[in-house]
């Protein structure tokens, strides 16, 4: 199969694609040589995305041309891309929870003809592949009960079969923490080795430095060209992207913090998770960072606090009086907001438009006594919102579902964002944000602090959490491990903390 | 009460049933429409049928509507019938309440409105009604019964149609009705001793079922009494399993269908039935709507088939193996 | 599939959209074509008015299913409830005076829905089984209640009640002035009430609903005591149209009901539907029914006729949004 | 929430995930034991192979019932199809030898399967109403060919038949033991088959199969097409049991059929459930409705606690996994 005679494995040129009237890709060109990482950026909403499910078969081109080895091929479905060894990590997970972890990762195996399963095999097969990846998960665990980590892990190892060409992965990163990264890294470079092609997709532009060899920008549906990586650098390559200098990612923080928290928790502990002990505080207008590595219960924390485990003791304070928060109804009901890490099915209403699911959480201002909505004043502060966190669509009627993956946190988002709160824990702020919009979220943070409120952002990424706290939490396996003040801001300290050992 | 003259059911669907009636007008042309309660039992498919036979016999066009087995939907087939504009509305009311209202509609529009099999509250607006005898049917058949025990115990199971059916109610209230006052007469007093009542759904499965349960919970079961033929005969099978065909006896209300004609001539478990003839029904109301076109006015507010039983004397006399019923 | 080439036409202009949107609407008005065309008697205002009278009760008890099937769940104990409800109409008709029989027969069927809502929003029963399990539990109580046969309207009140739901206004059926009342509401709640705004979101993502604070229990609550609520509106109407309640009411009406809602084009997973396109899915099920009538097609080629046009509708619907 | 706790279990010991995997069982064994105790007749082996004789035919459909549900779908046509199966059955054995009989009814079966199966896989529409309308097609068409009356048996071959359903062999019903083989070809296909395991996927995550590659219309369209199959041999057993095919069989089974699948615990939103646990639930509601039967709860009654019952059995069922 392999044909030395092409230069490159692929060639994708002249490809444009529209969805109805709203055109997605115009006259895209792209091409990846053999064993080669090619790292495919551009704003939220360029088409990235769009791109790589015409070459996997999900969607088909309008019109171009894509090269295979020097041969034309035309995937009408997945099955016929796989089969022709495109293998692609999608964006969205999309695992089948009620499934082993083993039959997901042989998935389309299965599809292709065999009568009995082989449950030792794949069971140890797949045991082998993830441990192969350095990474410790029960092959024959039903997915449903994995983490979002470990999910994301099962995708991984599902794209890579023996008979992989190109592998695709659409931002894998989102919800790792550096170790995991460096882990997913180093298995990209044996793969590398092996001669197979990967085309990169991700917002963490460090990344791409560390391990691409090529980018590709795609610009408002136009491809910028590709250049090696030697050839630019994290500047260049934003001015590719968005169109501008980016000065300050981070914007500078002039909050004047109060004194007397607002919100402490102490020695909350959960009855069904591995949370315990857990005891801070936040004060007004502070922004209080979370790290810690994946599984370290962040998440768990952040859900028990706003009533959505149970706990099982412990007590929250908001403004110095003892509040009870037996379920999210509550901690709305005392103004506290929870954006959620997993966007799909925890964060936005994918079948309802941008403007029905920003309203969700917010209908006092909107509505009469009644419950009836005032549209005009709905729609003002929608398209408002829409603006301001530059939610790229039409209008505000189009479905969530098809916006891109970025442009949907920025809708979970504003969901919480727009509306008076107390304290809002925030998981993974800019998981799939574009470089530009983040600037734009961290500045929305910042302003929401300003307003006195607490603010608490969880998140895997060192240099944002680093960039927006004042102070840090690190967890570590169900607990507060450490405090980092802003002096003492490393990623040494954060990691040190992270795997519970002290700061040297 | 009119009492029709009973003829013997003739040979089936091979063999024309039904007759030509006098008529002084022309009746090519006149419509006919027939609204049954429902079509989920071969009884109303013969009685369709039998009425249907007689219309186009005498040169006239049959129109039909099925209530579906829902009060509601026969309401709305009547007058869907009414809008398509019949000459006569032969109407088998699922409910003898519930269909008042559309007889009235049915006059309004210049309709008579015949009943047909079942009855109808007497404030309805109607010609006359044309039912089989089911009380006297059923007295019938528990005298039948009575006299066959005579002093001995009676361990009676009853299976029923479904819950809350009028015609299954009179038939068992003739079955018990004849059972008692044969007793009273002979015995002079009553011993009435049923153990169960169990619901069919009219269908063979259903008796199979039932039958199944009640000879487990009482196995004394030395008699079966029936709303209708239906109910019993896929109970048989459960009979015939547990092998107590000569220790239980069946009696029936209704209806003389073939397979229960059949089984009384030739085994001795199946007491008797009591003829309700849709044939007969089908016939008689054709010719009350002819008799009506031209100009009869003076009809009984009720007219009966006549009652029969059928027991081993006479079985041979009514049965016919192709008929639809 | 079918929203991505919706989208197409989202940007220019509203009215296109809602055509998409309501494309049940002409396969409605398609079947009435039709129908006026093979049928002269078709057209004539007794007809449509008995159509009208004869879809108002099935009509009435899928707006409530509708907005069950919002939520993601699903009532099949309507049926049932319309019999139950139906005889307690009957019996308090005869009992107490009008106003108290009619708000004491709704109040009922709030709270036999609101067994079904406690079932399915606090102890987490799957609706498919709390609800025919209810449904198991009214038609018997209705016969329990009944004795088994129909009880009749036998005061002042009944023979008003059986006016009211026999006669018209402005040659509008009075029960089918009932019914556009109520799609009406329901339009409007669902569309500008804060209350439809939360039972689509909770049917098109629970989770998300839960974690945005949304009282999901509480809403799932009311649906299914709104839909108790609706089948004795239902259950009076059809009572007042044959002067009696009777248990055998309502037989399989749950299925009509549904089958109204999904031709509207609602999803049963929940979050998609809309009272407009419920209206024309009633009144296509009873346009069928009714044409077959018409046409005098045996009962028994009918029930084949009728699942066909069914099939054809919803294909149709299928092909009009591409 | 329920898997978290099932989770924290998952890792000691399988016996114990076994246990809570299959509550079911117990939810069974407890109604035995109570009905064993309230009724001294129910432990006869007479009624046992009763009990046993009068689920199986609901029992096969069930399972038909339990693959669509797998898949995310539902059947309502089983309980019409088994009726036009049961017609067609008897009309054949009438005129063709036992065996081409069979072998015909079953491809029938798959044939009409099929209709439901390209509908839902091919043409997109929705489950619920596809099967629907068939439900209402496949009723009429059995009143056609059977002019309304039951068919019955003629022949040696029905004779045989009717004995074979009839009868026990080692005190074991024969049609038990035809529904017993038919669920552990279905534990074995669902655990151990790739068929199995792709129509869990499909049901679990439709997206994510496709997008894994598998031909998700295939598998769609097949589990209809056996749904209808075992209608077909249901039917068989049914209409060799009463000696006849008649077209008011099988009469609302589509509800005792969902009804078994979802107190075995199986999601309507597809990817969970077993055929040990919908053979369970199966069990159970032939049970209520034996011991109901046998205890003289008249007809009633019967009904209401039946429902409350099937409620309580579900209930108990979340407590236990608790
Ligand atoms: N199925 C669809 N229907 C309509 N529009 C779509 C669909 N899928 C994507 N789009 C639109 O196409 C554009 C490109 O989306 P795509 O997901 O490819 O972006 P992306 O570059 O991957 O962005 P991100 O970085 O946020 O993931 C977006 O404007 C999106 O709204
Ligand atoms: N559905 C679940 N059921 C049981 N345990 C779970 C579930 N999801 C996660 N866990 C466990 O809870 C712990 C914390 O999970 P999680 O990975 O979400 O933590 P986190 O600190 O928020 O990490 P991150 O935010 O990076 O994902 C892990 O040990 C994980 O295995
Ligand atoms: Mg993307
Ligand atoms: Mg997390």
């Amino acid at each position: 199969m392999q044909n030395s005679e092409s230069e490159y494995r692929l060639e994708m040129s002249g490809i444009s694609k529209s969805f109805g009237v709203v055109s997605v890709l115009e006259n895209v060109n792209l091409k990846i040589k053999h064993g080669e990482i090619h790292a495919l950026l551009g704003e939220n909403g360029a088409g990235k995305s769009t791109l790589m499910k015409i070459l996997s078969g999900v969607h088909q081109k309008d019109t171009g041309k894509v090269l295979l080895n020097g041969e034309e091929i035309n995937p009408k479905n997945t099955h016929d891309g796989q089969e022709l060894g495109i293998n692609v990590v999608y964006q969205e997970l999309s695992l089948v929870n009620d499934l082993s972890v083993a039959e997901n990762i042989y998935l389309h195996k299965l599809g292709a003809n065999k009568f009995w399963m082989n449950w030792k095999k794949i069971t140890h097969d797949a045991q082998e592949l993830i441990n192969s990846l350095g990474f410790d998960i029960d092959a024959s665990a039903i997915v449903r009960d994995l983490s979002i980590v470990q999910k994301q892990v099962v995708e991984i190892a599902k794209a890579i079969s023996e008979d992989t060409k190109i592998l695709v992965l659409d931002e894998p990163t989102t919800v790792f923490d550096p170790t995991d990264t460096q882990k997913l890294f180093d298995n990209l470079f044996k793969l590398k080795e092996r001669g197979i092609s990967i085309i990169y997709i991700s917002h963490h532009l460090e990344e791409i430095f560390k391990i691409a060899d090529t980018v590709t920008v795609l610009k408002d549906g136009v491809d910028t060209g590709s250049l090696p990586v030697s050839e630019t650098d994290t500047d260049g390559v934003i001015r590719l992207m968005i169109g501008r200098e980016l000065k300050d990612l981070y914007p500078i923080r002039d909050v004047v913090v109060g004194n007397t928290p607002i919100f402490e928790v102490k020695n909350l502990t959960a009855k069904d998770t591995l949370v315990y002990d857990v005891s801070f505080s936040v004060k007004p207008g502070e922004v209080l960072g979370v790290a810690g590595l994946g599984g370290s219960g962040r998440t768990e924390t952040a859900k028990l606090i706003f009533g959505a485990h149970k706990k099982k003791s412990g007590s929250i304070f908001l403004n110095g009086e003892e509040i009870k928060t037996k379920s999210p109804v509550d901690a709305v009901g005392h103004e506290i907001g929870l954006v959620s890490e997993n966007r799909k099915e925890e964060g936005v209403f994918l079948p309802l438009s941008i403007r029905k699911n920003i309203s969700v959480t917010n209908f006092d201002p909107i509505s009469t006594k009644l419950g009836f909505i005032k549209t005009d004043k709905e729609h003002s502060n929608v398209l408002g919102l829409m603006k301001k966190l530059n939610i790229k669509a039409p209008d505000s009627e189009v479905d969530v579902k098809n916006l891109s993956g970025g442009n949907q946190q920025k809708v979970a988002l504003a969901k919480w964002l727009s509306i008076d709160s107390k304290v809002i824990i925030i998981d993974e702020p800019t998981r799939g944000v574009d470089v530009g919009a983040k600037v734009e979220i961290y500045s929305l943070i910042n302003e929401v602090a300003k307003k006195g409120v607490a603010v608490i952002v969880i998140s895997s990424d060192m240099p944002e959490i680093m960039g927006i706290a004042d102070r840090i939490l690190v967890m570590h396996e169900g607990t507060i491990y450490g405090e980092l003040p802003k002096e003492k801001f490393s990623e040494e300290n954060i990691l040190r903390y992270s795997i519970g050992e002290p700061l040297k | 009460v009119e009492q029709s003259d009973k003829s013997k059911k003739s040979t089936g669907e091979t063999t024309d049933t039904s007759e030509v009636v006098e008529s002084e007008i022309d009746l090519t042309g006149k419509k006919i429409g027939y609204c049954t309660p429902s079509l989920n039992a071969p009884y109303y498919q013969a009685l369709l049928q039998s009425i249907k036979a007689n219309t186009e016999k005498n040169g006239m066009v049959f129109l039909s509507a099925d209530g579906q087995d829902d009060i509601n939907k026969q309401v709305a087939a009547v007058e869907d019938l009414i809008t398509k504009g019949v000459d006569a509305l032969l109407l088998n009311p699922k409910d003898p309440d519930a269909l008042v209202g559309v007889t009235k509609l049915a006059k309004a529009a210049g309709i008579p409105v015949f009943i047909i099999d079942s009855s109808i509250d007497p404030s309805a607006d109607y010609v006359t009604t044309v039912q089989s005898n089911n009380l006297a049917n059923g007295e019938l058949a528990g005298e039948w019964l009575a006299k066959k025990f005579g002093k001995k115990k009676m361990n009676i199971a009853l299976l029923s149609g479904n819950a809350g059916n009028p015609v299954g109610k009179t038939r068992k209230q003739g079955l018990l009705q004849g059972i008692t006052e044969e007793q009273l007469r002979t015995l002079g007093y009553i011993d009435l001793n049923i153990k169960t009542q169990m619901y069919t759904e009219w269908s063979y499965a259903g008796g199979l079922k039932a039958m199944e349960d009640i000879l487990v919970a009482h196995p004394d079961i030395n008699v079966v009494i029936t709303e209708s033929d239906v109910c019993v005969l896929g109970a048989i099978k459960a009979i015939a399993q547990a092998g107590k065909t000569d220790d239980i006896l069946i009696v029936a209300g209704a209806d003389g269908q073939k397979e229960a004609i059949k089984y009384i001539m030739d085994t001795d478990f199946y007491g008797c039935t009591a003829m309700n003839s849709p044939v007969q029904i089908g016939k008689n109301a054709v010719e009350y709507a002819i008799q009506y076109m031209n100009g009869k006015r003076d009809f009984k507010k009720t007219s009966f088939t006549a009652p029969l039983l059928i027991t081993k004397d006479n079985a041979a006399d009514y049965y016919d193996p192709k008929a639809l019923f | 599939m079918a929203l991505t080439l919706k989208q197409q036409f989202s940007s220019p202009g509203g009215i296109l959209k809602f055509l998409i949107k309501h494309n049940t609407i002409f396969i409605f008005l398609l079947l009435v074509i039709f129908s006026a065309f093979i049928s002269d008697v078709f057209f004539t205002s007794v007809n449509l008015s008995n159509l009208l009278k004869q879809v108002s009760g099935i009509g009435i008890i899928s707006i409530g299913m509708l907005i069950v099937i919002l939520t993601g769940g699903i009532d099949l104990s309507v049926g049932s409830m319309v019999a139950l409800l139906a005889v307690t109409f009957a019996i308090l008709i005869n009992i107490v005076v009008l106003p108290v029989a009619i708000v004491l027969t709704i109040l009922i069927g709030f709270g036999l829905g609101s067994v079904a809502g406690y079932l399915v929003a606090y102890q987490k029963m799957a609706p498919f089984i709390a609800t025919l399990a209810l449904m198991t539990v009214a038609r018997g109580l209705g016969f329990i209640y009944s004795k088994g046969s129909p009880i009749t309207f036998k005061t002042p009140g009944g023979e008003f009640m059986s006016n009211f739901a026999n006669n018209s206004t402005l040659g509008v059926p009075n029960i089918a002035i009932v019914f556009f009342i109520i799609v009406i509401i329901a339009m409007v709640m669902l569309k500008y009430n804060v209350f439809g705004r939360l039972i689509i979101a909770i049917g098109s993502n629970e989770e998300a609903s839960r974690l945005s604070g949304i009282k999901v229990s509480k809403y799932k609550f009311l649906v299914y005591a709104i839909s108790g609520s609706l089948a004795a509106i239902a259950a009076i109407i059809v009572a007042s149209r044959t002067n009696l309640g009777s248990p055998n009411m309502g037989m399989a009406w749950e299925l009509d009901a549904i089958a109204a809602v999904v031709i509207g084009g609602a999803s049963l997973n929940g979050g998609k539907g809309s009272a407009i396109n419920t209206l024309m899915g009633v009144l296509i099920l009873g346009l069928i029914g009714n044409i077959l009538n018409l046409l005098n097609v045996p009962s028994y080629p009918q029930q084949v006729v009728k699942g066909g046009i069914i099939i054809f509708a919803v294909l149709l619907q299928r092909f009009e949004k591409k």
